[in-house]
């Protein structure tokens, strides 16, 4: 535990420096933390032994509730549009959270699959209202009732981020180990034991899935606001998926895993765009069979060693 | 009408099943979903091209694309199924099952880019063979017969010869044990890292071998794999886990689906096999067929 | 007793599972023809030591032979041809074959033909008439005795040199216990060339069955002397 | 009221062609520990499975308190008071064994908050006394993946009481469990439930333990009562004895 | 301002997913291009250094992208991009960031018609130039069809061409009906079903404004079930896939190329320089070039043109991005085919050329034949008026304009 925090205290060191130092990078680490927060809700339901390949939804549509909030000068505010758009996220997997709940393993992984993209081709389809597969603009809004400069709005979104991500990190980690975290485990472990200790698993998930929705809606909000534009491309599956990969690489054994894995995807993929703009596909996939052969338990696992293990073998 | 738009999703949907139902069987024995299907898939109708167009420069009679789609097929099975599953998947059996996943993952974007080192991004089509098999007419259209009859005649011939195989060969029933306990089938005598590598082989050879019958028909670009991947995962969803029939059917009533919806509702062209996947789900939950679940208590 | 040859030999072996250690230094000889108990309370490491005979365990140090041939260089799979059939305590059927086909796999797997495999059938049938009732259900649903019985008659299948089986009595009716103690008499004596290792938690099943038993506690074998006498267990700390 | 805690009444299960549950009754009073013993596939844990929702009968009712739990899910049962254990044990293998007790606890008492650490739960104490219990205080700290079957047994049934039912259904309690600790843990276990005034069921095959801890016999055969009676009388019974405990009378 | 050491150019352009069928050419030719200008010293002697950024990684990894060229890499310039989602995307980013943006390749009308774009330029002309040629084209070669079909991609491009014709074909020709409008998904791999349609409909005529892949299959699975001998196929794209389409495409189809592209153009195919290019264009990539590789040659010729009068206005000093921008307004410069002018809106005027395919002995692909060449400026929508309205008030008499040069194939 101790560790958990430490990594977390380290990163964040790293985090609230790393812009004042290179200004450029403000935009780039907010998109990671931003991708960092949807799979921070991957990683909770992970824990459940579920695995979304659609969680692109609740990250396009939270990012294109805001854009049209701003388009509409609805709200125009940050302050307002974050939460707004993500609870409207959050009511997305409220309804989708009803009926996925009853299903597990590929069932679970495909039909969130489905259900986004439906979302995607509704946002394509529908492309005199949502632009298309062009997307839409996302004017830039108010920050606390100023009117900012690119630069300066770019700065302080990123601490604002920041900020709201290690809330999140924190209020997830408590939630795994609590009972209500470890009746999430348990899903995984063992269904029928749980319904017979009177637990209804399906709730439990449930619970789970909407903060999992709100995570990656809070992510999507954010990265509309800060890229300024919204494509249907956030709901594409294989969005969904780099959430899915951002949690593995970062690494499940804790809550800074899935940042530590967004800010690493981000490093790679800046490099290899850079340095192989023909071939940045095959970079990631190498860096990722790199992690799960030498690292199976991510970056986080990878700096918190095989503590578990032989502290368990200690006792 | 009707009828029409049913011979066009027959075609449609043998060339869906023939792919989706080697991740079918690789999902149900390795319990992989192997998201480089797709990739597979590409690859087979890329080498298979180059193949065909080989031959036809060197002046070889076009009937010989036939034999070669399936040599390409076992040959993109073979190489780099096989190298896929020996030097990677092989390393992580037994750990957690996102893992596996993610290899394949890993190994989409590879091959991703592999293609387009290979082959290049110019689109690439060999449609002698469709053209030297001719047409048929049904009520004054035209129709290829490579599409018409052979596409679907293949996807028979697999239907029935993968059940058979499994159902009725040793070899076949070892596989089904291995799907079902690895050790258990090991302390039987088979020899369970010899059944993943050959079903891995068997399934991504059915992926490049709907991949090459599919390069007489449509021009090869760039992102063909990860389009026939996700109607894939939704074949393979609403089937029911790793069932071989369920992949037929499913795989039909989304070709069906889509031609229906050409013709009656356009709009909900690309929406159809997700409807359809959450329509069946909703239904029946554990998808069309379901398999026979131990007891556990 | 007469010693015979020894068919499965057992010197210093040491297994570990996750970073664990479970058997310790294990030295066990299993000679042809003999019937022996292995003892030990939950968790002793029976299962551990039958399923390294399988190939299942990471061996850290020893060496298994089998008549005389070291098994570390023959693959898991392979052992079954070797003639070494095998019970799991958790029965581990294959769910969507009936029992038959389930006791048939591994006779087909190793290609017996198919007169063998009648014949083989026929012998275990004979032995065990509960399942001969049950051969074409489905493994899937039987209840937890009829499982035991399917196992053993799958490890029966292809045992003609050693048979292991991982507490077999666990979970069987008094009588059903009963009958297949007389069952394992009869093939012992129909065919005294093979070994039989059984292990149990309850040794009083195996009294006046087994000649030889040996303990074991921690992963650490010991032979029991004086065999399944009450007196003896006693003496070994055990009921 | 009829006075009983529990009544199955004539409950029927085919399975394709097998009858698992063929006019099943049996009445449960208040405080009785019922054994069920019966061959092999007589239907016993088919029973349990009916009377705690598992599966649902083809007709047939189950009376709980005065309730009918028939169509009830197992969650529903569960609460309202009915515990079991397992015969393969139910078990959330990769937590540690207090762990396991403790979401048992967290279930019973409704302790969800997201804020409340698992291990830091208030009545942790009475978890590890419930360890003692079946012998397992040792182990406390271990994942369950590790531990031997057998002791998983016990875990099982740990949990099942940890949830402080009216009545508790416990599938072959003592199977895998070695002989050393059989009774020993019997003794305690019936302690307890006597203490709690715990309602218990249990399938069983060693006659011993029948003999030694039950008070009332139901024989299982053909997947329906056979015989029912104190067990002096069961165990001496000339047809329990050729069926069931297997000598020749 | 002080002459830097190097010019660091950003290009965005496809270089994975279906459109680096435009965006990998693209990128071969700017290599050429670059290649030649630095043989020569540069741009007024400072040299330059192109650095890609793939289009086809999605939208928001562009913008990221893009930002990261400009702000880490230091680029002044950027040429983005194909899509026109992408230049939606972008021309707001490079307000931001104030740097030069050359709209290089994506068709939209709308970037310009509906917002105003102080650092961005288009060199080349938009999809209403395109869409008026291609229907005053069809009006001149075959005047008398009565039924039409559609069939596009099911994205921005395919439907907004699409309301372009749609808007032209009523008030050309307000009795046409329109039988069928289809727009099977982007990167469809069959379209059986729609060509089952159409071949139970038989229109007059058959328009198809796609590209790539899915101009390729959906022409060959035409062809071999016979639909392209029973309608007239309007193909405006289709230059981009006549070389690979071989023997497949017919005669008599109508094609096109965003513009005057052709390696075949009549009236420039023997300059040395465009002799020049396609050979050492084939010697790299073993293809003729196609429109994106004019497209990135009208892009980089206008930057140099445009550095060398800011630079002249600037009394011979290296100009600064805002000189470079105002420098391409009114700016006239010749590409490897024709002269384009930038208005004051910033769009691009470019002429556009349609054709009618016809097969020859030289090459194993079709070429054209009936060419018609229409000027920029008569078929781009005129300054302050919406595609859409003008369309929609497009007289006959445009048909046949006299400013309309018309050529035949010859060898
Ligand atoms: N996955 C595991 N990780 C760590 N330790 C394990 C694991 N599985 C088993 N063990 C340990 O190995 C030891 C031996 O277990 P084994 O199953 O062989 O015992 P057993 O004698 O067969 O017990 P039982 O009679 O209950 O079946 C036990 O102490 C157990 O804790
Ligand atoms: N899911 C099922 N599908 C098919 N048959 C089943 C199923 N469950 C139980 N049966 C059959 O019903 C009968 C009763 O099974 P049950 O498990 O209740 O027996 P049991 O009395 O508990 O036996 P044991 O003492 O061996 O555990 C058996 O013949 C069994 O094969
Ligand atoms: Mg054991
Ligand atoms: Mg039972």
């Amino acid at each position: 535990m101790s560790r958990q925090y430490l990594i977390g205290a380290g990163l964040l060191i790293a985090l609230v420096a790393f812009p004042l130092l290179s200004p450029w990078s403000t935009v780039i680490l907010t998109v990671a933390l931003c991708e960092g927060l949807a799979a921070l809700g991957i990683l909770v339901l992970l824990r459940a032994g579920q695995v979304s390949f659609g969680h692109g939804l609740y990250f396009a549509f939270s990012a294109y509730v805001v854009a049209f909030m701003a388009a509409a000068h609805l709200g125009h505010e940050v302050l307002l549009l974050v939460p707004i758009a993500t609870a409207a996220s959050g009511l997305v997997a409220a309804l989708v959270g009803l009926f996925i709940v009853r299903y597990r393993a590929i069932f679970f992984g495909m039909l969130n699959l489905a259900i986004s993209m439906v979302f995607f081709s509704l946002l394509e389809k529908l492309f005199s209202i949502t632009g298309g597969a062009d997307g839409k603009r996302v004017p830039r809004p108010t920050l606390l009732g100023m009117t900012l400069e690119r630069e300066s709005f770019e700065f302080w979104m990123f601490y604002i981020t920041l900020a709201l991500a290690v809330v999140a990190a924190l209020f997830v980690a408590r939630y795994l180990a609590s009972s209500g975290g470890k009746a999430l485990e348990a899903i995984k472990s063992n269904e029928t034991r749980l319904e017979y200790l009177g637990v209804s698993s399906r709730k439990v998930l449930y619970g789970a899935y909407l903060l999992s929705g709100l995570l990656a809606g809070l992510g999507g909000a954010i990265i509309a606001l800060v890229s300024g534009h919204v494509t249907p491309e956030l709901a594409y599956w294989v969005r969904s998926g780099e959430f899915v990969f951002i949690a593995i690489l970062g690494g499940v054994g804790g809550v800074a895993g899935p940042f530590l894995g967004a800010l690493m995807f981000q490093i790679i993929r800046g490099y290899a765009a850079v340095y192989a703009p023909e071939t940045w596909h095959a970079v990631l996939g190498i860096m990722l069979l790199v992690i799960i052969f030498f690292a199976p338990s991510g970056l986080y696992g990878l700096i918190a060693g095989r503590r578990r293990a032989s502290g368990e073998a200690a006792r | 009408m009707i009828l029409l738009a049913a011979l066009d999703g027959l075609a449609y949907g043998s060339l869906i099943f023939l792919v989706a139902v080697g991740l079918s069987l690789i999902f149900g024995v390795l319990g992989v979903l192997n998201v480089a299907h797709g990739s597979f898939y590409a690859i087979g109708a890329y080498v298979a091209a180059s193949a065909v167009l080989a031959a036809a420069g060197m002046g070889l009679p076009t009937w010989l694309a036939f034999p070669l789609f399936l040599v390409s097929a076992v040959l993109v099975g073979v190489v780099v199924g096989g190298t896929v599953e020996a030097l990677l998947l092989r390393r992580i059996y037994g750990k957690e099952e996102v893992l596996q996943l993610l290899v394949t993952f890993a190994v989409f974007m590879i091959l991703e880019d592999a293609q387009k080192v290979v082959f290049g991004t110019q689109p690439l089509f060999a449609n002698a063979p469709m053209n030297w098999l001719g047409t048929v007419e049904v009520f004054g259209i035209f129709y290829t017969s490579y599409q018409l009859i052979l596409i679907p005649l293949v996807a028979l011939v697999v239907l029935l010869g993968l059940r058979w195989f499994l159902r009725r060969t040793r070899f076949g029933r070892a596989i089904v044990a291995v799907t079902q306990d690895r050790e258990a089938a090991m302390a039987m005598g088979i020899d369970a890292t010899r059944i993943y590598l050959f079903t891995f082989i068997i399934g991504a050879s059915l992926a490049a071998l709907g991949g090459a019958l599919s390069s007489a028909t449509t021009s090869l670009t760039p992102g063909i794999g990860s389009g026939m991947i996700v109607l894939s995962f939704a074949v393979a969803a609403t089937a029911g886990l790793g069932r071989i029939e369920g992949a037929a059917v499913a795989a039909l009533m989304i070709g069906l689906g889509r031609s229906a919806a050409v013709y009656f509702a356009p709009e909900f062209d690309v929406l159809i096999p997700y409807l359809i996947m959450v329509a069946v789900l909703l239904i029946k939950p554990e998808g069309l067929f379901t398999t026979v679940q131990t007891r556990k208590v | 007793m007469p010693r015979t040859k020894d068919i499965l030999e057992i010197k210093g072996l040491s297994a570990e599972i996750e970073g664990v250690q479970v058997l310790r230094k294990v030295d066990f000889a299993l000679a042809e023809g003999a019937t022996v108990a292995l003892i030990g309370r939950n968790g002793a490491g029976k299962t551990s030591l039958l399923r390294a005979i399988m190939g299942f365990m990471k061996v850290t140090a020893g060496a298994i032979a089998f008549d005389g041939r070291p098994l570390r260089d023959v693959k898991p799979h392979e052992r079954p041809r070797l003639g070494i059939g095998y019970a799991p305590e958790d029965r581990r059927l294959f769910s969507t074959f009936t029992i038959e086909e389930n006791i048939r796999l591994p006779a087909e797997v190793m290609k017996l033909g198919v007169p063998e495999i009648a014949r083989r059938l026929d012998g275990i049938y004979a032995v065990l008439p509960e399942l001969a009732d049950l051969r074409h259900r489905p493994a899937a649903g039987l209840s937890g005795g009829q499982g035991k019985m399917a196992a053993l008659a799958r490890a029966l299948m292809i045992g003609n040199r050693v048979i292991l089986l991982d507490e077999p009595f666990q979970g069987l009716a008094p009588v059903l216990a009963n009958r297949y103690a007389a069952a394992l008499r009869t093939l012992r004596d129909s065919h005294p060339e093979i070994a039989l290792l059984i292990t149990e938690s309850n040794p009083s099943l195996l009294r006046n069955f087994a000649e030889r038993a040996y303990a074991i506690e921690r992963g650490e074998v010991t032979e029991v002397e004086g065999g399944l006498a009450a007196s003896s267990l006693a003496a070994a700390g055990m009921h | 009221m009829s006075g009983f805690i529990l009544e199955a009444r004539d409950l029927e299960l085919r399975f394709g062609g097998v009858q698992a549950a063929n006019g099943a009754s049996l009445q449960v009073r208040a405080n009785e520990r019922i054994a069920i013993i019966g061959p092999n596939g007589a239907g016993k844990t088919t029973f349990i499975n009916l009377c705690t929702g598992y599966i649902k009968p083809q007709s047939g009712t189950v009376i709980f308190a005065g309730q009918d739990i028939t169509a009830l899910s197992p969650r529903a049962i569960t609460r309202l008071g009915i515990g079991r254990s397992f015969q393969i044990p139910q078990l959330f293998l990769e937590n540690t064994v207090i762990e396991n007790l403790l979401l048992a606890l967290s279930a019973r008492e409704g302790s969800w908050s997201p804020f409340l650490k698992l291990t830091r739960h208030p009545k942790i104490d009475e978890m590890w006394a419930l360890l003692e219990i079946v012998g397992l205080k040792d182990t406390g700290h271990r994942i369950v993946r590790e531990l031997p079957e057998g002791m998983r047994k016990l875990i099982d049934i740990a949990l099942a009481l940890a949830l402080e039912p009216k009545l508790i259904f416990m599938d072959e309690p003592t199977s895998g469990v070695s002989s050393h600790e059989k009774f020993q843990v019997m003794d305690t276990l019936t302690r307890a439930l006597d203490a709690r005034s715990t309602t218990a069921i249990f399938v069983e095959h060693d006659m011993d333990v029948v003999a030694r801890y039950a008070n009332r016999v139901a024989v299982w055969s053909g997947g329906r009562i056979a015989l029912e009676g104190s067990p002096e009388e069961i165990l001496s019974h000339p047809d329990v004895r050729e069926s069931v405990i297997g000598e020749v009378v | 301002q002080e002459k830097p050491k190097e010019l660091v150019v950003g290009i965005a352009t496809f270089l994975s997913g279906p459109a680096s069928v435009f965006g990998v050419p693209g990128k071969a030719a700017a290599d050429l291009f670059f290649e030649e200008i630095n043989a020569k010293g540069g741009i007024l002697g400072v040299p330059v250094k192109p650095v890609y950024v793939d289009e086809g990684a999605g939208t928001n990894q562009l913008i990221s992208e893009y930002r990261r060229v400009v702000q880490d890499q230091g680029a002044q310039i950027m040429l983005g991009a194909i899509s026109s989602g992408s230049c939606n995307a972008l021309a707001p980013v490079a307000e931001d960031l104030k740097v030069v943006n050359v709209m290089w390749d994506c068709g939209t009308q709308t970037i310009f018609e509906e917002g105003k774009w102080k650092y961005s330029v288009r060199t080349q002309g938009h999809a209403g130039a395109e869409m008026m040629a291609t229907l005053l084209y069809l009006m001149k070669v075959k005047p008398d069809f009565k039924t039409v079909a559609v069939v596009n991609q099911d994205y921005a491009w395919g439907r907004e061409s699409w309301a372009l014709l749609q808007a032209g074909l009523k008030a050309l020709k307000p009795d046409v009906k329109i039988v069928a409008e289809l727009f099977p998904k982007f990167g469809a791999p069959d379209f059986s079903t729609e060509i089952t349609r159409l071949s139970a409909l038989r229109p007059d005529v058959v328009i198809s404004t796609s590209w790539g892949g899915d101009l390729d299959t959906f022409v060959q699975q035409a062809a071999a079930r016979g639909l392209l001998k029973q309608s007239t196929f309007v193909l405006p794209l289709a230059e981009s896939s006549m070389e690979r389409l071989g023997a497949v495409m017919p005669e008599g189809v109508i094609v096109g190329s965003r513009g005057d592209h052709y390696f075949l153009h009549p009236k420039y195919k023997n300059t040395a320089e465009m002799q020049a290019f396609v050979k050492a264009y084939k010697a790299k990539t073993g293809a003729y070039p196609i429109y994106p590789t004019f497209h990135m040659n009208q892009a980089v010729t206008g930057l140099v043109k445009a550095y060398e009068k800011a630079a002249a206005a600037a009394g011979g000093k290296w100009p600064s991005k805002e000189q470079v921008i105002a420098a391409f307004e009114g700016l006239e410069f010749k590409s490897l085919t024709g002269t384009i002018t930038i208005r004051s809106d910033h769009q691009g005027l470019e002429d556009q050329m349609l054709g009618t395919t016809r097969r020859v002995p030289e090459y194993p692909f079709a070429v054209y034949d009936k060419i018609a060449l229409y000027p920029g400026k008569l078929v781009t929508t005129p300054l302050g008026e919406k595609s859409l309205d003008w369309f929609a008030k497009v007289k006959p008499e445009l048909v046949k304009d006299k400013s309309i040069e018309t050529f035949d194939y010859v060898k």
